[in-house]
């Protein structure tokens, strides 16, 4: 009895024994230069392979980061703390991040926008856009299919009557809904900015007036009631510069329109 | 790990020691286990064979494990029946039969049967122990009504979709596959009897 | 003592908010194998938690000692080592027990929560810890488990435990097979998603 | 089994259609769900898996019939292959992380899980109890791969169209992945009748 179980236990150990060796020659053998800082930054780092830094998941950006010493601050969602961390395995000095947040310029959508024909196809924004460019008359609208909500890791997007609108708390700024949106109408605006134009439409004021209820005509009134000259009107639309805006409100009552916002 | 600084060579050796430790002490475990479970499994599995054996042959009360050489049978449609084993079945008397445990194998995997055969070649019952047919449908070979045709025949059964004759039994609609598999093995077992038989007298 | 109080949360974890099956989508294979009928899986369950509790315990007791390179090996050795324990033993002295469950123990090595578990909890905690971590994931295991089979019995061969419950209807026979299992679980598994997003959108 | 071109290919069709590993006897569920989302990593996974399954049909042939039989250590069965496939999977990670790195991270997480794969664990244990030879070992360890990385094509496939509809909230993900997987295996059912 007790010889079948000290032949089993040989067995199985000189097995072990034998695997074992093998492994660690084949660690030796296929031994990747495997830098420890990516490691350990990789562990700082949130994790959420959202490819908001622009590149495929975290491990990417700790190799970009080690190997050639990409800027640190490029993680919207990654903690202060950590932050300080990276930089000090990195030995650069990081300069805190300003927080963005994505927004759809556009308030009009497929409810109020008037539409070039009935669309039954896939709802799907690129799918839907591939047809003479979408079916609304203004070329530039939000399609309201919602390919950037699906596309949305922290689905911070949700489409209410027909536009999208992006839920700024939830919003880590990752800009994964602006390579998605096929109308480019999704832009990154920093988190805590008061007001924005609701419209990204180029055409001349004439035409966009019988295209959609809500689109801006450039009639220049917001340009003209700026005291602080921070809403120019470039190409047709309206558009702020955040650095002089002080949100005082009163080209969002002059707007003829009512796309200027303010939340 | 924390020492990259040793020669790579001790690395290597530690990984072999402690893979090799493991795996050791594991058998060593399970080979006691085994060790102390060991004479109570197959004290278990022989009671548990002679009793299907005696359940399909009742009227012998000794069962003699018979040699019987090549393992399986191939039936005429070309399919191989693996032959478990054989016995003798014996009572006071003299020889009373056989009983044969065969595997055919049915839809879902082996449908292992053991037959009694009375010594004038013809089939006494038949019993299936384990098989991995679709619960509901391939089960339905086990049912009294399909088991019981096969009662009292002997030589070659065909097997028919309906008003079975004399030698032909009824396969169960839906479960062809398996009620087929379950007639090769019982006809296997008629064959292996016969060349025993046929042997001895 | 502080056990007790984390002891809720443990079981939350495994049974809620972090279910192997519904939640972690793992240890598919015995789910869909054994989940024909209520006993079985009540069974598979039990045998599953047992191995879970046992090789957490000793995988977080030997954590220190096994190198990276080969942690994989090693555990893995550790419940195949547990399991076949198990599974002699049974076929010893439980034997009723052993033939309707003979086929699912060799399952439970495979298992990939088993394994699971031991990489991304035991090997990083306690022994103690490790082990209520095992109870619990087994616990919601057992539970997604005889759910599944619960509905799988009562369409696939109409009975209970055994019992007969529509005295001879044709049961629909497509539940028993495995076919029928990934459809049952995958309308679980969007019922679990429903009721979270409903509760996470109560909060 | 006498080796013939007939009987290999009974075994092929056998493996790959009829007896298919994921969709017919269910082993392997885990990858097949979890990898199957891009078709070019269900393919790495399925050429991965193959390698792995392959080699490891061939080094549980030899253990079982060199080291267990003459020991009469068959109740170590289990133990010894799963040692063996745990190796190889470890030897085949750090190969690949050294030759095809790209490979290597897109499969992951699901390259270890291979180990605890229940399809390479129940094919190496399937070659034992049909008692194979061992070029028929390691033939029906090739063909039961193909199969599967067959199965988790055609499902990755499905899968990537699957994304461009729109699903009911609760069923999107894994859902409506396993309600594929249901119909894609009673269409698998449909070989189930063929004989040889």
């Amino acid at each position: 009895m007790i010889i079948e179980i000290i032949i089993a236990t040989a067995c199985l150990a000189v097995m072990g024994l034998i695997l074992g060796a093998a492994l660690g020659f084949a660690s030796k053998m296929f031994y990747v230069k495997e830098d420890k800082r990516k490691a350990q930054i990789i562990e700082l780092l949130p994790g959420a392979n959202c490819g908001g830094c622009g590149f495929a998941g975290c491990s990417n950006y700790a190799d970009a980061i080690v190997n050639d010493s990409e800027p640190i601050n490029r993680c919207p969602s990654c903690k202060p703390e950590n932050l300080e961390k990276i930089s000090e395995i990195v030995g650069v000095n990081s300069q805190p991040v300003e927080k963005m947040v994505a927004h759809i310029r556009c308030s009009g959508g497929n409810s109020v926008a008037n539409k070039k024909y009935e669309y039954h196809g896939m709802s799907d924004c690129a799918a839907a856009s591939k047809l003479l460019d979408g079916f609304l008359q203004c070329k530039y609208g939000c399609l309201g299919f919602g390919t950037c909500a699906s596309a949305c890791p922290q689905n911070a997007i949700s489409i209410q009557n027909g536009v999208a609108v992006v839920d700024k708390s939830s919003c880590v700024g990752c800009g994964i809904c602006i390579n998605v949106c096929p109308k480019k109408v999704i832009d990154l605006i920093p988190a805590d900015s008061k007001i924005y134009v609701q419209c990204s439409n180029h055409d001349k004021g004439a035409v966009t007036k019988n295209l959609c209820s809500s689109g801006c005509l450039g009639c220049k009134i917001c340009e003209k009631t700026c005291r602080y000259g921070a809403v120019k009107v470039v190409d047709n639309v309206a558009s702020i510069d955040f650095s002089l805006c002080v949100a005082c409100g009163e080209c969002q009552e002059k707007c003829p329109r009512k796309i200027i916002k303010i939340t | 790990m924390q020492n990259s600084s040793k020669k790579p060579k001790s690395d290597i050796l530690r990984l072999a020691v402690t893979l090799c430790l493991i795996a050791g002490i594991t058998a060593a475990l399970v080979s006691l286990v085994n060790a102390i479970t060991e004479p109570e499994i197959t004290r278990r599995n022989n009671e548990k064979t002679v009793q299907s054996l005696k359940a399909v042959m009742p009227l012998a009360d000794e069962f003699e494990q018979y040699e019987y050489t090549d393992g399986s049978v191939i039936s005429d449609d070309g399919k191989e029946v693996t032959i478990d084993g054989v016995w003798r079945a014996k009572n006071k008397d003299g020889y009373v039969g056989f009983c044969i445990k065969v595997s055919p194998k049915g839809y879902g995997g082996a449908i292992e049967t053991i037959i009694g055969i009375n010594s004038d070649l013809e089939v006494t019952d038949a019993q299936i122990i384990s098989m991995s047919e679709t619960s509901g449908i391939g089960t339905k070979i086990q049912d009294d009504g399909f088991l019981s045709q096969f009662v009292g025949k002997s030589g070659k059964i065909t097997g028919v979709a309906s008003l079975p004759e004399k030698d032909e039994i009824q396969t169960i609609s839906g479960a062809t596959k398996s009620s087929k598999a379950f007639l090769r093995g019982i006809n296997a077992a008629l064959t292996v009897a016969a060349q025993i038989s046929g042997g001895e007298n | 003592m502080a056990d007790k109080i984390k002891f809720t949360d443990f079981l939350k974890e495994g049974i809620i908010d972090n279910n192997p099956t519904f939640v972690q989508l793992l240890g598919m294979c015995p789910t869909l194998a054994t989940s024909t009928s209520l006993l079985n899986a009540l069974g598979m369950g039990a045998a599953a938690t047992f191995v879970l509790i046992c090789s957490n315990f000793v995988i977080s007791l030997l954590r220190k000692l096994i190198p990276q390179k080969i942690r994989i090996a090693a555990y893995i050795v550790i419940i195949a080592g547990f399991v076949t324990m198990i599974d002699l033993l049974m076929q010893a002295f439980v034997p009723a027990l052993s033939n309707s469950l003979g086929l699912f123990i060799p399952l439970i090595v495979v298992n990939c929560i088993i394994l699971a578990r031991a990489e991304s909890f035991a090997s990083k905690n306690k022994p103690l810890p490790s082990a209520l971590d095992g109870l619990t994931m087994g616990i919601g295991f057992t539970i997604a488990l005889s759910c599944v089979s619960t509905v799988r019995e009562i369409l696939g061969n109409g009975t209970l435990l055994g019992f007969e419950l529509f005295n001879g209807a044709v049961p629909l026979t497509i539940f028993a097979l495995p076919a029928g299992g990934f459809l049952v679980l995958g309308f679980f598994i969007a019922l679990v998603q429903f009721l979270k997003s409903r509760k996470g959108g109560a909060e | 089994m006498e080796i013939s071109l007939a009987s290999i290919f009974v075994l092929a069709i056998n493996a790959i259609l009829i007896e298919n590993l994921c969709l017919v006897k269910f082993l392997g569920i885990c990858p097949f769900l979890g990898v199957s989302k891009k078709t070019d990593t269900a393919i790495g996974m399925g050429l991965a898996v193959t390698f792995i399954m392959t080699l490891s049909s061939f080094i549980t042939w030899l253990v079982y019939h060199l080291i267990l039989v003459p020991a009469n250590l068959e109740y170590l069965r289990t133990i010894a292959f799963i040692l063996v496939i745990a190796a190889l999977v470890q030897f085949v990670e750090t190969a690949l992380k050294k030759m095809l790195p790209s490979l290597y991270s897109a499969l992951g997480i699901y390259l270890p899980l291979i180990t605890t794969n229940c399809a390479v664990l129940g094919i190496a244990i399937t070659n034992i109890t049909e008692n194979y030879g061992l070029l028929f070992s390691i033939l029906n360890g090739m063909f039961c791969a193909l199969g599967f990385t067959l199965a988790i094509w055609i499902f990755a496939c499905v899968r990537e169209r699957i994304e461009h509809c729109d699903i009911p909230k609760p069923f999107k993900g894994f859902p409506i992945a396993l309600i594929t997987a249901a119909l894609l295996s009673f269409a698998f059912m449909g070989f189930s009748g063929i004989e040889f």
